[in-house]
């Protein structure tokens, strides 16, 4: 670092350096994670501090690289879903409905309404279980642990009902190439409608601890200023971009799952720092309620999967039991996978963390011959080396828990 | 003679005093387990939850989750584990203080689960001596209790004293052909 | 354009820059919270409410007259994305008058519970209505080798479900309708 | 609106051809226009959001490797797919797109790390996904999934442990799926009887 | 005779060392109690002495209350491997764990208790030694308490315990400052010139039977209360400890018995703070503001002062476990803002008001 720079305050070595030449400005290693409180999984940290503050950063990662790319490539486009459970980890959900839809989308199928309505739920369920992790982390970041434990406990009640649709709490693999795994179960519908009426007022509380605090405010206002230009420069999406003042939201943009019969709003922020991302995960659970309480209202009946689609998706197993021709289709999903053409798409869905893409090559029949992830983290991590220069090391929390990542998906 | 023996025998009143300082220090270590959450993917949720409100992982004592290791008696191993992490989970094993325990929660850690890749470890105890594995991708909060408290059983058949002057008794890591 | 809305922020009031209020209100709300009911549920005294269809431990399971119901095709073997799944197939010896056109058992049938992700594929596939995930969800051992379920430990563990519909019956029936049938 | 950008865009640059594509607008960009193609799509067509640098092992196929790159524009709403052949099969490489766009830092990197392209004029162009130095790509075909038994660069623990990275057991079944083709057909590859902890003493 | 007059202090002390260190203990399980309850937890529960935990139903209501969790919590310390860790500066590092508790242990010595009537009719306190200047060998003694923090931070050769202990080094300093100004009003007060008090702790709680000297000198208790929470390095001021980006400061190398004694002490800070508070602010051993005090002559008195006490004391620790989980952390330099350009101009505004006030009473009296 020959380069002269400018003294800033904070710049304790350079300072001392130019009050006494002799004195030496040294700035110290530290390494932080892979395993660290701070780091929500195995995100490592090798920074060189002056004082306190923070001078240059690089982050390691791949610390959960799993080969997710490569089993891709050695499964039937089925048998990949329960991966595609462990990208986002806090919302596997919507992952799940996102590569059922790019999957879908080489093979150029439309599911039916009441599909597109329970994805739909799926997908703003999922968003409302992460943000609400997000901001109960970020409150446990800034050092209130019982916020997090109100939102966990709001997230239970999710988890309950995760556990109704699917049969699993977290992990749930609920899509399908063509359809969902199974239908709603009775009452479904009524008891998250209940759950969304609940989730407002854990907010409100969640409100009272810590959005107009002084002390959070002071620690999160300001600090971690991601500009437009910036964030579109590194690729971010999701609530990071905009909170940064971008209005990119796929919902609107680029709808799927007929997003644009919903009526919402997407919240952008003005300042792109801490605060606004943790304002935007507040008003984002809200405007998914919204949504969620539409798609409830006007329920569609129908099938929870596409008929036609023989050879994607596994016949009813009542007829599969009993009729030879349904057995033999479904001997051949299973071994050969869903059939689908030659081609190549891109899709991303707006997931709670950003857009979620799936860039899937086939050559043909039911193993994608190149399966590319884009997680959104992993592009909105990359920014960590020139955003968190300049700020202090307690920083380094909130910054991280604003940014709200998921090694899982990052590292895949 | 015989009578003698029996009215005095310091091997049995020897072992019976080691029995019951055993089953003391036991009981202290069983109540006090406080684990290192070695958080590194989707189970840290769940280990998260365990910790929640709901399951209250804090009524059997576990609740201080002490993330420098010096000061943890059971690493949770939460998630899978690549050869890259490998390497800090063993580190981090070393750092802890005798008697340690370690719980390989869920598929991945216990056994690599369903990566069979080129990145993940074939199951932790490879690198770490195990001590209850976890079923489950990830295990519901109620099954890491569950192995919590098998744990505890395990801790109370311990035999302490013996090993407090010698080391503890590790068991030995997985050295066979992988599975 | 998408539809948006700014988040505003309005700069603290003198009261709020003093801490006070906000402490007091973060006070207040943990406060209130003391005194309502804890959400706990005491686990290994009370157990969880498990939904119906949850996707717990893979099971073997056996038909109303106590027959293995899995004849060893394999789909749920090659289906399990851990590749938890081990069957070793072997034909059923003798001839056994009440399973007709099945002509093959597992000899072994393991589960690596510590693959085993409760995915449910195994059940979704299989055409036998032969493995089961069942509401048992909590599975620990002391070492690796006791969490290989074997398939009479499977079977126990499944017990016998209720087959709504009776496939090997019907077939046979159907048979001894017509010569003609196969 | 995609069609009118695809005739601009394809008799406006010569150098470009169509590309097959299921969805998006999507062009061939030989490597050498690479950079200059990006510059005027980021400047001109406001393609501002860098999605996704990826790359296409082709195995057998000549040229080997393709380089895939997604953009988006926040202003326009659309998404491009520019496809790049790289010329060499043994040492493939192709332009850094750094300089325009940061977060190709990061994606290119990973193609390198697990595709084993090459970009020139990287900054800092080392692994990011596996260790330094870890010898193998593991995304390009000849490569097993299983993996390849490996050092592992931690000394201390090694000796402890006797760690190293060892070919996951594949062979869970009867059947091992591979990437082209019918899995039916392949099956059974082999079959592994020590998959099983009991079966393996 | 005189061999009865030593060996009695020595057996009050270490009863009150036993006392005291089973309050920290309890203050612990306190902690961990309360804070199940703000979350909505049940909270430790599970331990369960085999004979006293099965009498039938006090065996019950112990165990759900977690009474014996400390005790396992503390004696295992004692069975854990005392790992030393290759880097770190020997000496020193087994030094700082005691330095951290001596100062808070000792601090016991001047506190006075409650109070008792000796043969003269005079009102003495219970303490093991009333001293002049209590308040001043408090001050000094527990500023000792950061050496320990210190220590451990630099012995440990190793970088969050060297950060967490700069950060609590100088925020120590920092507020000790703003705490030795917010006091003095309460010595001007209740010292009035001429009396035999002084700086003495049991002459400020005298002084409060009427007024307790919150409600008189509200700035001061704020400042002091503020000044405790950051000296006792609670949350929201927990620089030294930061677990979230520190790991765990200053004891972040440090295990097993070494670490349980930092684990007492902080608690046995606590403790004192609080202890403090009440006696400067609360009013002691007085009843409530403007009653006079309903304890009875005799022994009974005595106890029942000890025991309002500590019931004070109790609200007080409850207080600052109820703030640690109702309040995110400050930042490192947000603490020293606040303590050099916010508490100590308050507090030096607040002590220049409050002698003019005092000189401006004093003249009306005389």
């Amino acid at each position: 670092m020959g380069e002269v720079k400018e003294v800033s305050v904070g710049d304790i070595g350079s300072r001392a350096a130019e009050a006494d030449p002799e004195l030496k400005a040294e700035t110290m290693a530290l390494n932080v994670g892979p395993s660290h409180p701070s780091t929500h999984g195995v995100l490592r940290l090798m920074m060189q501090l002056d004082g306190d503050s923070i001078k240059e950063c690089e982050p390691v990662i791949g610390y959960l690289h799993r080969g997710d790319e490569k089993i891709a490539e050695n499964m039937t486009y089925n048998q990949f879903i329960p991966y595609t459970d462990r990208l986002d980890y806090l919302a596997p959900l919507s992952n799940n409905v996102a590569y059922a839809l790019a999957v879908e989308k080489l093979a150029n199928l439309e599911v039916p309404d009441r599909c597109q309505a329970i994805r739909v739920i799926c997908c703003e369920l999922a968003r409302i279980s992460s943000h609400l992790l997000g901001v109960g982390v970020y409150g446990m970041d800034a050092g209130s642990w019982t916020v997090f434990m109100y939102t966990f406990t709001e997230r239970e009640k999710l988890y309950t009902l995760f556990e109704e649709l699917t049969g699993a709490r977290f992990t749930t693999s609920y899509t399908r190439i063509g359809g969902v795994a199974r239908d709603i179960p009775d009452g479904w519908l009524g008891r998250v409608d209940s759950f969304c009426k609940g989730v407002v007022p854990i907010l409100n509380q969640v409100d009272k601890m810590l959005t107009r605090n002084r002390i959070f405010m002071d620690r999160t206002v300001d600090i971690g200023v991601i500009t437009k230009e910036k964030a579109l420069s590194y690729g971010m999406t999701g609530p990071n971009l905009r909170a940064s003042g971008v209005d990119l939201d796929l919902r609107k943009d680029k709808p799927y799952l007929g997003y644009e019969n919903y009526d919402f709003e997407v919240p952008i922020g003005l300042n792109g720092d801490c605060y606004d991302r943790y304002l935007m995960r507040a008003e984002e659970i809200k405007q998914s309620v919204g949504i969620i309480r539409q798609v409830i209202g006007s329920f569609p009946e129908g099938l929870y999967y596409s008929e036609d689609a023989k050879k994607i998706f596994a016949p009813p197993k009542d007829k599969i039991l009993t009729s030879m021709e349904e057995l033999i289709q479904n001997f051949m999903l299973v071994t050969e996978g869903p059939q689908m053409p030659k081609g190549e798409v891109y899709f991303e869905a707006e997931n709670p963390k950003g857009a979620l893409g799936f860039y899937v090559v086939s050559k043909g029949g039911g193993v994608p011959y190149r399966l590319k992830i884009r997680g959104p983290s992993f592009c909105n991590l990359s920014i960590l080396s020139e955003l968190l220069p300049g700020h202090f090391l307690t920083d380094i929390t909130v910054i991280l828990g604003s940014l709200d990542f998921v090694m899982g998906e990052c590292d895949r | 003679m015989n009578k003698q023996t029996v009215a005095y025998d310091s091997k049995v009143e020897g072992e019976v005093i080691v029995t019951r300082a055993d089953a003391v220090i036991n009981w202290i270590r069983k109540n006090s387990v406080w684990p290192m959450p070695m958080g590194l993917a989707c189970c840290a949720i769940e280990l998260m939850a365990a910790g929640g409100s709901r399951f209250d992982i804090s009524r059997f004592g576990m609740e201080v989750m002490r993330f420098s290791p010096r000061q943890a008696d059971c690493m949770i191993v939460a998630g899978t584990v690549t050869y890259k992490m490998a390497e800090v989970v063993r580190r981090i094993y070393e750092q802890m203080g005798d008697p340690k325990w370690v719980v390989a929660m869920g598929a991945c850690a216990s056994s690599g689960g369903m990566y069979r890749s080129y990145a993940t470890l074939q199951g932790v105890d490879r690198v770490v001596p195990v001590d209850v594995y976890v079923s489950g991708c990830p295990p519901r909060p109620e099954a890491l209790l569950d192995a919590m408290i098998k744990l505890q059983e395990k801790i109370k058949d311990e035999n302490s004293v013996k090993n407090l002057l010698t080391k503890h008794p590790i068991n030995k890591i997985r050295k066979d052909a992988v599975s | 354009m998408a539809k948006t809305k700014v988040l505003e922020r309005k700069p603290l009031t003198f009261s709020e820059k003093t801490y006070i209020p906000q402490v007091a209100s973060g006070l207040a709300a943990t406060f209130v919270n003391m005194f309502k009911k804890s959400v706990t549920l005491e686990y290994p005294e009370v157990r969880p409410v498990i939904p119906e269809n949850y996707r717990g431990v893979p099971t073997l399971v056996k038909d109303p007259k106590g027959r293995v119901k899995c004849v060893s095709c394999q789909l749920c073997e090659f289906v399990c994305p851990p590749k938890a799944i081990r069957i070793m197939p072997s034909e059923i010896d003798g001839e056994e008058s009440d399973r007709a056109h099945v002509e093959k058992e597992p000899a072994a049938f393991d589960i690596n519970m510590l693959r085993c992700i409760y995915c449910g594929l195994c059940q979704e596939v299989c055409p036998e209505e032969a493995i089961f995930l069942q509401d048992t969800f909590s599975l620990s051992g002391y070492t690796r080798e006791e969490m290989v379920f074997g398939k009479d430990k499977l079977l126990k563990l499944g017990g016998t479900l209720p087959d709504n519909h009776f496939k090997w019956d019907k077939k046979k029936q159907a048979e001894e309708n017509s010569e003609n049938h196969h | 609106m995609s069609e009118i950008e695809k005739s601009e865009l394809l008799d406006r640059f010569a150098y470009l051809s169509e590309r097959e594509s299921g969805d998006h607008l999507a062009v061939n960009c030989p490597a050498e226009q690479l950079i200059e193609f990006c510059t005027i799509l980021r400047d001109e067509f406001q393609f501002d959001l860098l999605l996704d640098v990826t790359a296409i092992d082709w195995d057998v196929a000549t040229p080997r490797f393709t380089g895939v790159y997604h953009f988006y524009s926040t202003v326009k709403q659309m998404y491009i797919r520019v496809a790049s052949d790289c010329k060499d099969n043994i040492k493939p490489t192709l332009p850094s797109l750094v300089s325009l766009y940061s977060a190709a830092d990061w994606h290119e990197r990973e193609t390198y790390d697990l595709m084993g392209i090459i970009y020139e004029g990287h900054p800092n162009l080392k692994r990011i996904l596996m260790w330094d130095s870890y010898p193998y790509h593991p995304l390009r075909k000849d490569f097993p999934l299983a993996g390849i038994e490996t050092p592992l660069p931690a000394e201390d623990v090694v000796e402890q442990t006797n760690l190293k990275v060892s070919a996951a057991p594949m062979m869970g079944g009867p059947f091992v799926s591979s990437g082209d083709g019918k899995m039916s057909q392949t099956e059974p590859k082999a079959k592994d009887e020590s998959w099983n902890e009991e079966k393996g003493k | 005779m005189s061999f009865l007059d030593y060996l009695i202090p020595v057996f009050y002390a270490l009863a009150m060392v036993g006392v005291f260190m089973t309050l920290c203990a309890y203050s612990v399980l306190a902690e961990r109690k309360v804070c199940s309850l703000i979350q909505r937890r049940v909270g430790p529960n599970r331990a369960k002495i085999p004979i006293v935990g099965h009498i039938p139903i006090i065996g019950k209501i112990l165990t759900r209350l977690g009474l014996f969790h400390p005790a396992a919590d503390g004696l295992k310390f004692l069975f854990k491997e005392e790992i030393t860790p290759q880097h770190v500066r020997i000496g020193y590092y087994y030094l700082a764990p005691l330095i951290a508790l001596a100062p808070a242990l000792t601090t016991m010595v001047v506190l006075p208790f409650g109070r008792y009537i000796d043969v003269s009719g005079m009102v003495q306190p219970i303490a093991l030694a009333n001293i002049d200047v209590g308040i001043l060998f408090i001050l000094a003694v527990s500023s000792l308490g950061v050496y320990g923090i210190v220590l451990a931070g630099w012995a440990s050769n190793s970088k969050y315990p060297f950060l967490g202990a700069i950060r609590s080094t100088a925020q120590m300093i920092s507020y000790e400052l703003a705490m030795g100004l917010s006091i003095l009003p309460v010595f001007l007060w209740a010292a009035s010139p001429g009396s035999d008090y002084g700086l003495s702790l049991f002459g400020v709680v005298q002084s409060q039977q009427g007024l307790w000297l919150i409600i008189w000198q509200p700035i001061s208790a704020l400042i002091f209360l503020i000044a405790i929470f950051a000296e006792t390095n609670r949350l929201p001021f927990d620089m030294a400890e930061s677990e979230t980006d520190l790991v765990g400061g200053f004891h972040t190398e440090y295990g097993a018995f070494k670490f349980g004694l930092f684990f007492v002490a902080e608690y046995a800070h606590i403790i004192m703070g609080s202890a403090l508070f009440v006696l400067l602010f609360l009013g002691g051993w007085h009843f409530l503001p403007g009653v006079a005090d309903p304890w009875p002559d005799g022994l009974i008195g005595i106890l029942c002062s000890i025991s309002w006490f500590m019931l004070k004391i109790f609200f007080m620790i409850f207080f600052f476990i109820w703030m640690r989980w109702s309040m995110p952390r400050f930042r490192y330099d947000q603490v020293m803002h606040l303590g050099w350009k916010i508490l100590l101009p308050l507090a030096v505004a607040n002590f220049v008001f409050y002698i003019f006030l005092i000189a401006f009473i004093d003249n009306l009296n005389y």
